[in-house]
Order: C-alpha cells, then structure tokens, then sequence
C-alpha cells in the first residue's frame, strides 16, 4: 500500500508542475495585460509599473521566478487587488467557499443517495418516476438561473432568506441549495441506475434469505456495492464546489474564491490566476487520491490489483 | 367426462417436432423491439422528433425573421401574432428559439458524441489496462480538470473567432473528463469478474474484450452520464457565446436566450420561460430514450 | 442503519459550529440616539485606496469621502476652498499659491501641513510608486519629466512648501481647469509621516491614515468597507452621518433585489430591463454622467477612409429607438461629441448647448444619397465588414440594432463579432477591426478629456484618423491664456471632428440611481462619484 | 416422524412482458421431522420456485404466489407480513443457492457476512457470534482460524464458498434447510464432500432438508424420498428405494434412461426424451408430459391425470395406473 501511495505523490507534484507551466504560458499567450486598460496609459507610466512587478523582465525569468516562489507556497501579489496578495485572496476566500461546499455535499449525499435508492427499491413505480422528474429538472436547470430565481422568489418576495450577502448564517442557505442542485440530481441518478443492478445480484437474494429486512439489505449489503459510481463522481465534484462557483458568489454577493477563477482571467492578474489554478489542482489530486483509497477500501478486488 | 375404454388407445403422434420458435433476432433488432415496448422511451424519441422538426423545418411556417427587429414594440407579452412574445429588441421568441434549437440540438449531440467517443474509450482503455497507463492516463484527466477552462477558450477565440464548429473543438478538449472517470471506475470492478476471464480464455482480443463485453456492462451508467452532461453542454455553449467563441448574434442559441432572459424575470418572466421549458423537454425525452436504450441494449435483460 | 447516523449527526455538529464562527454580529451595547447611517453600492473591491494610485470610479467614490484636498465640489456643483483657504493666481496662469487653514488634523491627530502636498504630489509622479494615474499630475511643471525618468531630482517639480502652510504651484502651461483637477483624487495629500515610514500603509484598516469627513473602521475584502465620522476633521460639525458602508455586489439584478429588500440604501449599477418598473415606480433618478457612447471607425481601410461612406453609416442611426427601448436610463440622443454638463468660457453656458448639434438623428435619406455617391447606390457591391464590440449584454442589443438598422436603411450587410475585454481591447489598439464599439467617461468636467483623444500622437486615439489641422487647434486650445479664446478653438476642432466624423457618436450616458428617499443632500458628481460630507437622514421619513 | 412444514395447492405465477408464466400449478406436498426430501426435475420445471415460494423470497413483479398454503409450526406462511416472515427466514427455515460464486457479497468479509444471520435472530454479541462463526467454519471442514473470517469471498474457492454459504444457513440451526442445487457447479469431487457434509449436519443438529436438484445421483446419496416435478407440478412421488426399484411414471422411467448405467454394455446409445420442455405460458392441454411420452394415449391429451395412490408417499399422475390401483379424482 504504502508504494502506492508514494508513487501517486510522485505523480501528484508532476501534474501539479504541469498544470503551473501550461498555465502560465495560456495565461500569456492571450491579447492584453494587467494594465491594459480602456483609458491606455502613456508608455512611461506603463514601463514604471511594469518594472515595479517584474513584468518586463523575459518570460522566462518571470516563469522561474513564480515557480520558485511556488515551492515556498508564496504566489506573490496581485496585480488588480493593491491590498492582497494571493495567498490573502486564497486564505480569505476559501473558508467561505469550502463552508458552503461543505454543506452542499452534505445536502447533495444526504438526499441524492437515499433517492437513488429509493428510486431503485421502488424501479418504475411512482417513488421512481417522482425522483427521476426532480432530478432532471434539478440537471437541466443551470445554476444563474436557479440563483435569481431562489433570490429573487424566496429572498425578496416571500422574505423567509436575505436575498443576498454574507455574514450571517440565513445568507448560506440559497446559494448551498444552488450549489447543490446539480449535484442531488446526479448523484440520485447514478445512484439509482448503480443500484439497480446491484439488488439483481444474487447475494441481495441470500441477504433476504438470512432474514435481514429490506431496510437491513440496503444499508448492509446494497449501498456498499452501488456507491462505488457516486464516489468516482465524488473526487472532482468536491474539488470543483469546494473553490467556489463564480455564478453563485456573484449573484449571491459572497466574498469567496470562486469569482477568482474568472475575474482574475479577464483582468490577467497572472499571479492570481496561477495561484487559484495550482490551489484548486492541488485540491482535485488530493481528492481524487483520497478517493482511490476510499474506493480500494470499500471494493478489496481493486486492492489487490493494485498492490 | 365419462371414461370409456376407447379412450385408451394410444395416441398417433403428429410429428410437429418443436413448438413454434421465435422467428431469429439479430441483436439490434431485438434491441429496437424492446425499446419500441418501452412506452416512456418511444415518447422520448418522439418529443425528440417533435422538437427537430419544430427547430429545423418551423421557421419555414413563419414570416417573421430570427434577426427582424421592431423596437417600439420591444417586450410584447405573448400576443397570437407573436405567440412567445418580442425581446428586447422586439424580435419574435418563437422563430428565435426554433433557430436557438438547432444549435442547441447540434450541441447537444455534439456533447453525447464526444462523451461517448473519446470519455468512453478513454475510460475504459484506463481502466482496463490499468497499471502505469491507468496512472498516466488519469494523471492527464487530471490536468484536463484543473486548466482554467475560460483560458483555453479565450486561446481559441483569438486563433479561431466564432463559429458553431469551434464549440465542439472547445467540448472535444475538455467536455470527456467526467466520463471518463465514472467508466474507468466501472471498468475496474468488472474487470475482475469471471467473464473477463473466460473470454480470455477463448481467445479474446484486448479490444474485443473491452468493447464487447466490458462496455456493453457499464451502459447504465454510460447512458446516465451522457444524457446528464447534454443540459451542461447547451449551457456551456451560452457561455462560449458570451465570450464570443460561439456563434454571433443576433443568431442565439436556447442557452443564450435564457441567460438574456433570466435578467428580466420579473418584469417579463416569459422570456425565460419558453427556452427553459424547451431545455427541460430536451432533457427529459433524451433521458426517457437513455432509459429505454439502457434496458433495450443491457445484454443481461434479454431474456 | 447507527453507523450512518453517527456519522451524518457529527459532519452536522462540525458546520453547525463554523457557522457560528464566521457571523460577525456587531453588537452595540450602549443606548444611544440612532446612529445615521447607510449602504452604499460600489459594486467591486477596490484596486487601490491609496489616492495617488486610485483609477476607478468605485475606487474615487470611498476615497473622496475619506480625505479632503485643497478645494471641494460643493452642494451646488461649484468649486469652493476646503484646506486652502485662499490661492492667488500669478498673471501668466502658471504659478499658484495657496494658503493653508490651520489646524487641520489626520485622522491620528498629527497636523496637515502643506509638506503633506508637496510629498504626496512627487510620490504620485515618482517612478518607484508605478502609479497608472501619474499623468494627471503632468500638468506641474517637470512632472511628465520626473515620471519619464528624464529627471531624477524631484525638487525640479513645480511644486514647494514655501513653509507649513503656503504651498507654490508652477505648471507646465497656463490650465483654466486646474482647479477642478484639484477635486481630483491623485491631487489629494496622504499623511507624510506615516507613509514614508509604512508604505503599504493603504493596505489594510489598522494602518489607513486620512483627513476628510469619514475614517476607515472596517474593510473585508471583496464584501464591505465601513467609514465612520472622522472626529479631527476640521469641518466635521458639517458632517452629519456616522456610518458609511460600501458594499461590493458587482450583479445588477442582486443589487437591485437588495435595494428593495432593504440591504442597500443607494444603488448604480441598475439593469437597463427594470427601468422602466422603477421610473413609474418613482424609484430611479437620472443623474447626470459626463459621458459619450459612440462607434470607431478605422479610418485605414476602405470603405471607412471615405468621408461619405462614414457619414451615410452615421446618419443612418435612429438613436431615439436606442435610448427609448434598450437603454432606457434617460441618455440623450448624441448628435455631437462632447457630452452636456460641461461649462463652456463662463459658467452659465454650457459647451454643448453652446456647439449645437452636427447632423440628425435617423436622417437615411441623406444617408443613402451619400453612399450612392461614395459608389454604393443602394448598399450594392458594399463590401461585408466586421462590427466589433466586447461582451456584455447591453453593447450586443445596441449592436444587433444598428446592424438591422444599416441593412434596412443602407441595404448594407455588417456581422457581429464579440471579444472579450482585453482581447478587444487590444484589437482596438491594433486598428484589428472596421467598426468597433467606444466608450468614454470624461476625467474633468472640460472638452479637452474628450477632444485631445483624437489628436493623431494620442495613445487613445484608436481610428488611425490624422488632421494636422484638429491638432493644431487643439494645441492653441491648450495655450489659449483666456477661457473664451479656448472655447471657441475647442469648438472648431468638434466641427472639424464631425465633419471629418472617424467615429460614430450614439448616446451621452447617464448614471440612473436609485436611493432611499431618506437620505438627503448628497453631491452626486457628473464624473461618476458622490460626496456625503453634507448628507443627512431624514429619520422621520426613514422610520415611516 | 411429525410433520413440520405442509404445502397445499401451491400456484406461483410470474408475469412478463412475454405473458403469464405459470411456474407452479398446484403443487401439494409435506415434510417430516429430520427428513431429507428430494425434489427432481429438469430446469425450467418450477422446483426452484417452489423452494423460493416457502422462503417467500418471491419479489412483485415480476413473481406473485397467487394460491395455496404453506403451513409450517401451524403457520400459514404465504399469510404471513414481510416483518413476521423474516424472522422465520435464516433461523427457522434458511437455504443455500446454486452459485456460489455471486451468492456472497464481494465487499464485505466472509465473518461479518457469517455472522449476520446469528447477530440478527440469536442477538449474540459480535464476540459470542465470532466464537460461533469459528465454530461453524470447523463444522464445515474449513481450516478454521480467526483471520479467515477477515478474508474476502474473492479469495475464496467456489467449494469453499460454498461451505461458508451453508455454515451460514445452519448457523441458527434452522428446522429446515432447502438446498437448491447446492453442488451443480462444483466438480464431482467437491460434490461428494458437500453432500457427505450435509448428510453430517442433518444427523448433528436433526434438519430436515429439501434438495433441490436434476442430478439423480446426487438425490440417491442423501434423501429419504424424492419428488419428480414436470412443468409446475408433481408427477411422481416415492421412498428412494421404491423410485430406484421401480419408477412408475413415463418421464421418470425416461429420467432413469437417460443416466449412464456402468452395468450395461458401452455401445448401447443413451435414450434420450425427445421434444423439449412445455412452454409454461400455455402449457399443453391434458398431462403436460403426453406430447413427449412414449405411452400417450387419447385421454392423456384431453384430461389431466389425478394421483394414483399405491401406499403411503407413493402416488403417480398417468393414464396408465388407471383401473390399477384406486385413485382419487
């Protein structure tokens, strides 16, 4: 196990080094600056400011620069917000980012996987057709307009939330819903379809013959076998709400790390948009990794392909 | 009955030798009469039919143009003469949404395609082979993941400009991802059962294992997957449009006019109404149809 | 079946616990009489609160409440002393003096000297400090200079502290408009003492240092800043309110739902769509904006580099379908360059009103003439160009309307395509497009922010259009010792502008916002900004 | 012996898409006290049915017992709610199924799954069901040790499989064990072992067992009397010496050709039943058998034979015994 695991930090540094080198080349190679600006600012001013943050030094050096900074966790600063640097807009932004992740991935396994198994156990009667039309409407529904639409209807004209914000804990309620939306709908999807080949298998029938009740069968035997779908798809959903989604912090009003991810492309703020890449990549191998492990301890026939 | 010895005389033995035999189905087309007995999926595929017929032959039926604009009679609540209302511009909803469907339909397809071709493959190679290509193969999933989707678009928007094709370039690089993942995760616990084995044993090839026993296993979640990843297509190509990868106005795709619409939800709501409710129904019948083609082709449901 | 309960009952105990964590409530003990205060939209953190660097609108707007300058706009608009209590003028208009009032404090009690000037000026030119706004300050004499690095000593900047409280100005040039340029934020003065100790003083709450009506007490990024009545400002009976929050919601539709459910008090970024509810809802005022939305043309490549074919594409505009159905924010019909709100040679006449207009609005039979007569009877063999503009939804509906607008009037074929900003931006500055969406928000209330973008050495000037002739008045302009002989070159350039017409003007903006009925007697500044030095509630109407 | 289990007009239908499949038509039946009863047939004919029928493991859709009664301890178990039902199951009346390569579950450990049935009916604490799980693995004859029951089914033989899917049924020492052919797809050698196993177990902890099989051998080496079922129901009942001395009805007579005999001459060719096995959706009008017996007659294909009793657990369903002995119509 433990060469594994050795071997798969190996391989994690490299994709990381990858992603930190293609990205800062895309992140170059397209029209404009940090400073370009509508109001074009004369050469000199340009030059001066360009000095002050290396930036008219080759690419080259830049790139070495940066990497070297990365290994010391040090992204620099960024060049749209004075007052941050990007380990500041990483320290600030994510606690608020993974909150609501956090609770979205709850609300999503909480009610995704017991409607998957539900929809399975009950397949093609009504329970079943119930939970497939929510979770289709739940897919095809995109986030900006399930976030106005709860802003908007359950915010401001029934009042129960604040429509937007953040501080206290009634602003987290919208957006982890929005967050979770998809997720539910997918997870309850690929949980039922999972689940339903598993209750064909014979030791579900020998699990009923050792007088085990339905409830006993699903939880024991059934969702151990079917979760196997849903925790693959868990890997990169957890690393993808956990930095943030741009649309929800943006019409919610929330100070997280997901606008990062766009705004700091549109501004080429390079550093930032290094920064909040590497973190999320970091973030996605390390889920992805954990997710290995959980699905060699949950299914013993991979782990002995494995070792 | 009254028994009368007479009946016990031996019975002449009409030579009908077997009892009438199912005339022989190639597999497809036993696929298609188990599909057809389906009654959710024949609606799926005939909402499907519906819809492209509504995009692709219904701005024939109608005067008024895609582009027409009247801008005194912007934001006309659904009338007869417009039956989905004017925008903002005073444009007729119902042709724009019948030419927003074909783009979306083409995208939809696109997506499915894609997922299907290189995530399917992609998977189940990773996964089947496993060992040091697994590693590698998801190491590269894994880049894929973290590039910042919006720099690789914004590359292709300065090399290529707009243009529909340039959507499915964009999906191509980076819209197989999660499938990819789910198959391999599939394809690892299969691989270990005993029919791998035993079609290895008679001689099966490395492809012809994977393809015809180890894909045709994982279809439910394949079909699952594929159908569920058509919404964020059609969505992602509003996006692509509003960067101005896609395709350029004033021609919109379903996804372009509802991110347009959802601005005025309350002051006139059904412009957001209508592409939405074509986007739910597309995804409905391509989900009907996924369940009723998971069944139909699932090997182990054919009695 | 107890295993999954235990687990879901623990993650719910852990977030249960961060939540309470992060809820800030502030809770005030002691009873007082209710404080005045209100939330204010920005809509976006901040690039720099350190006003020598500051750019942006949002950026003017928290910091022309937190420091006070030598002069300030008053409730009427006009320019009055504020720490200068009087300047005298030298005959040749190129060296000021002011006088200082004495007793005026920082923000932590030390005095503001006139050395606070003199150093906060050379820091905002100094190379070292990269400031993208130091050319405002190229009006002092040497200032382009010292940027540019041709000087390295900075005392050969035309400004000193003659002693603590009379400060010498020398500009490069007599500027009629110096004095407005004085509201400007790269002129106010930052606590020397403190700045050149801490440099990243502008950094964060603990260590911001200012002198106007409002100190900083709270800032989070990218979701509130929170000023409060700064005691040692030396007119601070005037002030009446003791909170300001500046909030960051950058989404129109989120600020607008927040207004009315009562989060925001004062919103400015209000979507185009709702105007109308709101206007009958009496909810929305139009402010002023000086402002021009407008087309380029690049005048490098035929059909553009003929006069007639840019007129014939210009006229053939109904602005007032524009303004009326898409914009709807109030905005005035462009027929001319320079927006109104600007003074013209004295102060009751205003350059617009004065320069009249240069053509009208949807005039396609003159528009058709002229293209037949550049050889395109009727739109034929015209050939099929490009109309760029960036992405946002409002530059698309404008753009899908004149596209319509050019093809039924001029039976002239154009195709849209979108870019995103920087991209756009920087095809704009390569001359990479035919026809390309503009938009400019005057930095002074004075033509020459809009007429000497055109002049051919200008790094604004994106249409590749030269005019030896619109140079030279604009030069004379800037020479020009009285206001009158001024105007009237400016005004001959705006004629040669729009007889030449490189660009297409379309609307003059407008700022629509929308505040709460109770909040009284704020200066809303035409270049975008507001000043609550003299705003008051009205608690009665703001209990009702 | 007392009787333990009656099973009275037993019908089990299954509804498809292809139609009503009539698995069981009417099946009657007992079972004494430590009786070990066969019941044969090929597949296809309803025997598994009728096993799953007395679990009540029969799942709508698309199965249903739509008559009958199985009395077991004075209960009528098709009567009975699912809770009540499956307190019966695993302790009173377990059973054991054919592959045991897909009966244990692949992702938990073979001692968490053997232990189940005693945690959920004996409520032992896991150390006492432990102990006893060992206990068990020791009377099937697998090399015992704790960390067995730490191991995984993968890594399990299918012989050894199945001996820990039969330690599991006896593990509450159930009053009846319905094997469903429990050694088909192991090699003959293991066979031997299993049913040498169960004939061990039947004589320690005195269950009676139902086998469930189409091997005649297999029903030789351990059952007391044997069932011979065709198309959903019972043609033929005997004590196993009786079937083996003289089989009355044609199908088994044909049963008994068909078994390569070592005291006949080699080159003799094997008879086989010709035709293939009714289809139970409309099955033949009369006795199902008659479109393959040799010794149909006209009566065979317009009346269905009732039972012709001989003496007790000897009863045939044909024509031919009629007039022979009485019978009841």
């Amino acid at each position: 196990m433990s060469k594994f695991v050795v071997q798969r930090l190996v391989s994690m540094i490299i994709v990381i080094f990858i992603v930190a080198t293609l990205t800062f080349m895309l992140a170059h190679a397209i029209p404009g600056g940090p400073f370009t600006k509508e109001k074009a600012l004369p050469e000199e001013v340009l030059k001066n400011i360009e000095e002050r943050y290396q930036l008219d030094k080759p690419l080259i050096v830049q790139y070495l620069s940066f990497i070297g900074n990365m290994l010391k966790f040090d992204f620099g600063p960024s060049f749209r917000y004075e007052a941050l640097t990007v380990n500041d807009i990483i320290r600030l932004g994510f606690p608020v980012s993974a909150l609501l992740g956090l609770i979205a991935i709850l609300l999503a396994l909480s009610l995704g996987i017991p409607a998957g198994a539900i929809a399975a156990l009950y397949q093609n009667m009504w329970q079943d057709n119930l939970v497939m039309i929510f979770s289709l409407i739940g897919v095809s529904i995109p986030s900006f307009i399930l976030a106005t639409f709860l802003m908007y209807f359950l915010g401001l004209r029934l009042d129960l939330f604040p429509p937007a914000g953040w501080g206290s804990f009634a602003q987290v309620i919208l957006p982890s819903i929005t967050l979770a939306a998809y997720p539910i709908a997918f997870i309850a999807r690929i949980m039922r379809s999972s689940m339903v080949e598993v209750l064909r298998q014979d030791y579900i029938k020998v699990a009923y013959a050792k007088g085990l009740k339905s409830s006993g069968v699903i939880i024991k035997h059934a969702v151990k076998n079917a979760i196997l779908p849903v925790i693959t798809y868990l890997g990169p959903l957890i690393a993808a709400i956990f930095t943030g989604s741009f649309v929800v912090e943006q019409i919610f009003a929330i100070p997280g790390l997901g606008k990062y991810f766009v705004t700091s492309i549109y501004d080429r703020d390079y550093t930032v948009i290094l920064g909040v890449t590497v973190f999320y990549c970091i973030l996605l191998v390390f889920c992805n990794f954990i997710v290995d492990i959980i699905y060699s301890y949950i299914d013993p026939r991979i782990r002995i392909a494995k070792s | 009955m009254e028994i009368n010895p007479k009946l016990f005389e031996p019975l002449e033995r009409k030579e009908e030798t077997t009892s009438k035999v199912l005339p022989s189905l190639n597999y497809w087309q036993d696929a298609w009469i188990r599909l057809k007995k389906s009654k959710l999926a024949i609606a799926g595929l005939i909402i499907i039919i519906f819809i492209g017929i509504f995009s692709f032959l219904g701005p024939v039926f109608l005067k008024s143009k895609y582009f027409e604009t009247s801008l005194y009679n912007a934001y006309k609540s659904p009338t007869l003469e417009h039956p989905f209302g004017t925008d903002e511009l005073g444009r007729d909803v119902l042709v724009r949404v019948m030419y927003g469907g074909r783009i979306s339909l083409a995208v939809g397809f696109a997506a499915s395609l894609v997922n299907l071709l290189i995530g399917v493959v992609y998977g189940g190679l990773s996964g089947y082979l496993g060992g040091k290509v697994d590693e590698i193969m998801m190491r590269i999933v894994d880049i894929l993941y973290s590039l910042p989707v919006l720099l690789i678009v914004i590359l292709l928007m300065v090399v290529l400009g707009p243009g529909l094709v340039n959507i499915f370039i964009a999906l191509g690089i980076s819209y197989w991802t999660g499938m990819a993942r789910i198959v391999r995760g599939q394809i690892l616990s299969l691989k270990e059962q005993e029919f791998t084995l035993a079609a290895r044993m008679i001689g099966a090839t490395k492809s012809q294992i994977l393809f015809r026993h180890l894909i045709p296993n994982t279809i439910g979640p394949i079909i699952v997957t594929a159908t569920f990843q058509i919404p964020n297509a059609i969505f992602f190509e509003s996006f692509l449009s509003f960067i101005g990868l896609g395709v350029s106005a004033p021609m919109a795709s379903w996804g372009v006019l509802a991110s347009d619409g959802i601005r005025a939800i309350r002051a006139y709501p059904y412009l957001i109404f209508f592409p939405a409710i074509f986007i739910c129904l597309t995804m409905l019948s391509f989900n009907f149809l996924g369940d009723g083609l998971r069944d139909a082709l699932d090997p182990r449901l054919r009695r | 079946m107890k295993s999954l309960q235990k687990v879901f009952l623990g993650i719910l105990i852990i977030s249960s616990l961060i939540l309470s964590g992060c809820g800030q409530k502030t809770v005030s003990l002691k009873k007082e009489v209710p404080l005045q205060k209100f939330v204010y939209n920005i809509g976006a953190e901040p690039q720099y609160l350190d006003p020598g660097k500051a750019t942006g609108i949002p950026e003017f707007t928290v910091i022309l409440n937190l420091f006070d300058g030598l002069v300030r706009y008053d409730t009427n608009n006009q320019i009055k002393p504020s720490i200068a209590e009087k300047w005298d003028i030298s005959k040749d208009q190129t060296t000021y003096k002011f006088y200082l009032k004495k007793g005026v404090k920082w923000s932590n009690g030390e005095p503001v000297t006139a050395h606070d000037f003199e150093y906060s000026w050379k820091r905002a030119l100094s190379p070292e400090l990269g400031s993208e706004y130091a050319y405002q300050l190229w009006y002092l004499k040497n200032g382009e200079a010292y940027t540019s690095k041709k000087i390295t000593d900075p005392n050969q900047i035309g400004v000193k502290a003659l002693d603590d409280y009379t400060l010498e100005v020398q500009l490069e040039s007599p500027t009629p408009y110096f004095l407005s340029l004085l509201t400007f934020t790269t002129y106010l003065p930052v606590c020397k003492n403190v700045v050149e100790k801490n440099p990243d003083w502008a950094k964060s709450k603990d260590t911001y240092i200012s002198n106007g009506p409002f100190k900083m007490k709270d800032w989070i990024h990218n979701d509130k800043i929170i000023v409060e009545k700064n005691s040692n400002y030396w007119d601070s009976e005037a002030v009446k309110i003791d909170e300001i929050t500046f909030t960051m919601v950058e989404s129109g539709t989120t600020e607008l739902a927040m207004f009315e459910s009562g989060q925001i008090d004062f919103a400015v970024n209000i979507p185009s769509v709702e105007l109308d509810r709101l206007k009958t809802e009496g909810k929305v005022t139009i402010e002023p904006y000086i402002g021009t939305y407008y087309y380029l043309f690049n005048t490098t490549k035929p059909p553009f580099n003929d006069k007639r074919v840019r007129k014939a594409l210009t006229f053939a505009i109904d602005r007032k379908a524009i303004v009326e159905n898409i914009t709807k924010g109030g905005q005035k019909v462009a027929l001319a360059f320079v927006p109104y709100g600007i003074q013209d040679a004295t102060t009751d006449q205003d350059f617009r009103v004065k320069g009249g207009e240069f053509f009208t609005d949807n005039n396609v039979q003159e528009a058709k003439a002229l293209l037949a007569d550049a050889g395109y009877p009727g739109g034929k063999n015209f050939p099929k160009f490009k109309l760029l503009y960036n992405t946002s939804e409002a530059h698309k509906s404008i753009a899908e309307a004149i596209q319509q607008m050019w093809k039924k009037n001029l039976g002239i074929e154009c195709e849209l395509t979108n870019q995103e900003w920087k991209v756009y931006l920087d095809s704009r500055s390569k001359l990479q497009f035919d026809v390309a969406r503009a938009g400019w928000i005057g930095d002074y209330p004075d033509p020459t922010t809009f007429l000497d973008m055109f002049i051919s050495t200008s790094g604004n000037n994106d249409t590749g259009w030269k005019n030896t002739q619109y140079d030279d008045l604009i030069l004379k302009a800037k020479g020009a010792k009285d206001d009158w002989l001024r105007m009237t070159f400016l005004h001959q350039a705006e004629e040669i502008l729009m007889d030449e017409m490189p660009i297409i003007p379309i609307y003059f903006y407008t700022r629509p916002t929308m505040v709460k009925p109770w909040l009284k007697n704020y200066i809303s500044s035409p270049l975008g900004y507001t000043d609550f030095k003299w705003a008051y509630i009205d608690e009665k109407l703001k209990s009702k | 012996m007392e009787e333990i289990l009656k099973v009275t007009n037993l019908t089990t239908y299954f509804y498809t898409q292809g139609g009503i499949v009539q698995a069981v038509r009417g099946v009657d039946f007992n079972l004494k006290k430590g009786e070990a009863l066969g019941i044969v047939g090929e597949s296809g004919c309803g025997k598994t049915v009728t096993g799953l029928s007395i679990m009540r493991l029969i799942s709508y859709p698309p199965g249903r017992i739509v008559d009958g009664q199985i009395e077991f301890n004075k209960v009528n178990l098709i009567q009975l709610r699912e809770n009540n039902i499956a307190l019966i199951r695993g302790d009173k009346i377990s059973m054991i199924f054919q592959d045991p390569m897909s009966s244990l579950n692949p992702v938990l450990t073979i001692g968490n799954q053997l232990m189940e049935p005693l945690i959920i009916h004996k409520n032992c604490t896991t150390s006492q069901a432990r102990k006893r799980a060992i206990e068990l693995l020791e009377l099937v004859r697998i090399r015992s040790g704790s960390n067995m029951l730490a191991r995984y089914p993968h890594e399990f033989s299918g012989g050894m499989r199945q001996r820990v899917m039969i330690a599991m049924a006896i593990s509450c020492e159930p009053e009846i064990l319905i094997a469903d052919e429990p050694t088909t797809s192991l090699d003959v050698t293991v066979q031997a072992q299993i049913l040498d196993l169960l004939k061990d177990i039947k004589r320690k902890i005195n269950t009676s067992i139902i086998l469930i099989t189409h091997n005649l051998a297999v029903v030789a080496g351990l059952c007391d009397r044997v069932l011979v079922f065709y198309a959903g129901k019972i043609v033929e009942e005997a004590l196993i010496e009786d079937l083996y001395a003289k089989p009355l009805h044609p199908y088994t007579i044909g049963l008994f050709k068909a078994v390569p005999r070592l005291d006949v001459e080699k080159e003799k060719k094997l008879q086989t039943i010709h035709g293939l096995p009714p289809d139970l959706i409309s099955p033949p009008k009369g006795c199902a058998f008659h479109p393959r017996c040799d010794y149909s007659m006209e009566i065979c294909a317009i009346k269905e034979p009732p039972y012709f009793n001989f003496k007790e657990f000897r009863r045939v369903a044909c024509w031919l015994y009629y007039g022979k002995r009485d019978f009841n119509s």
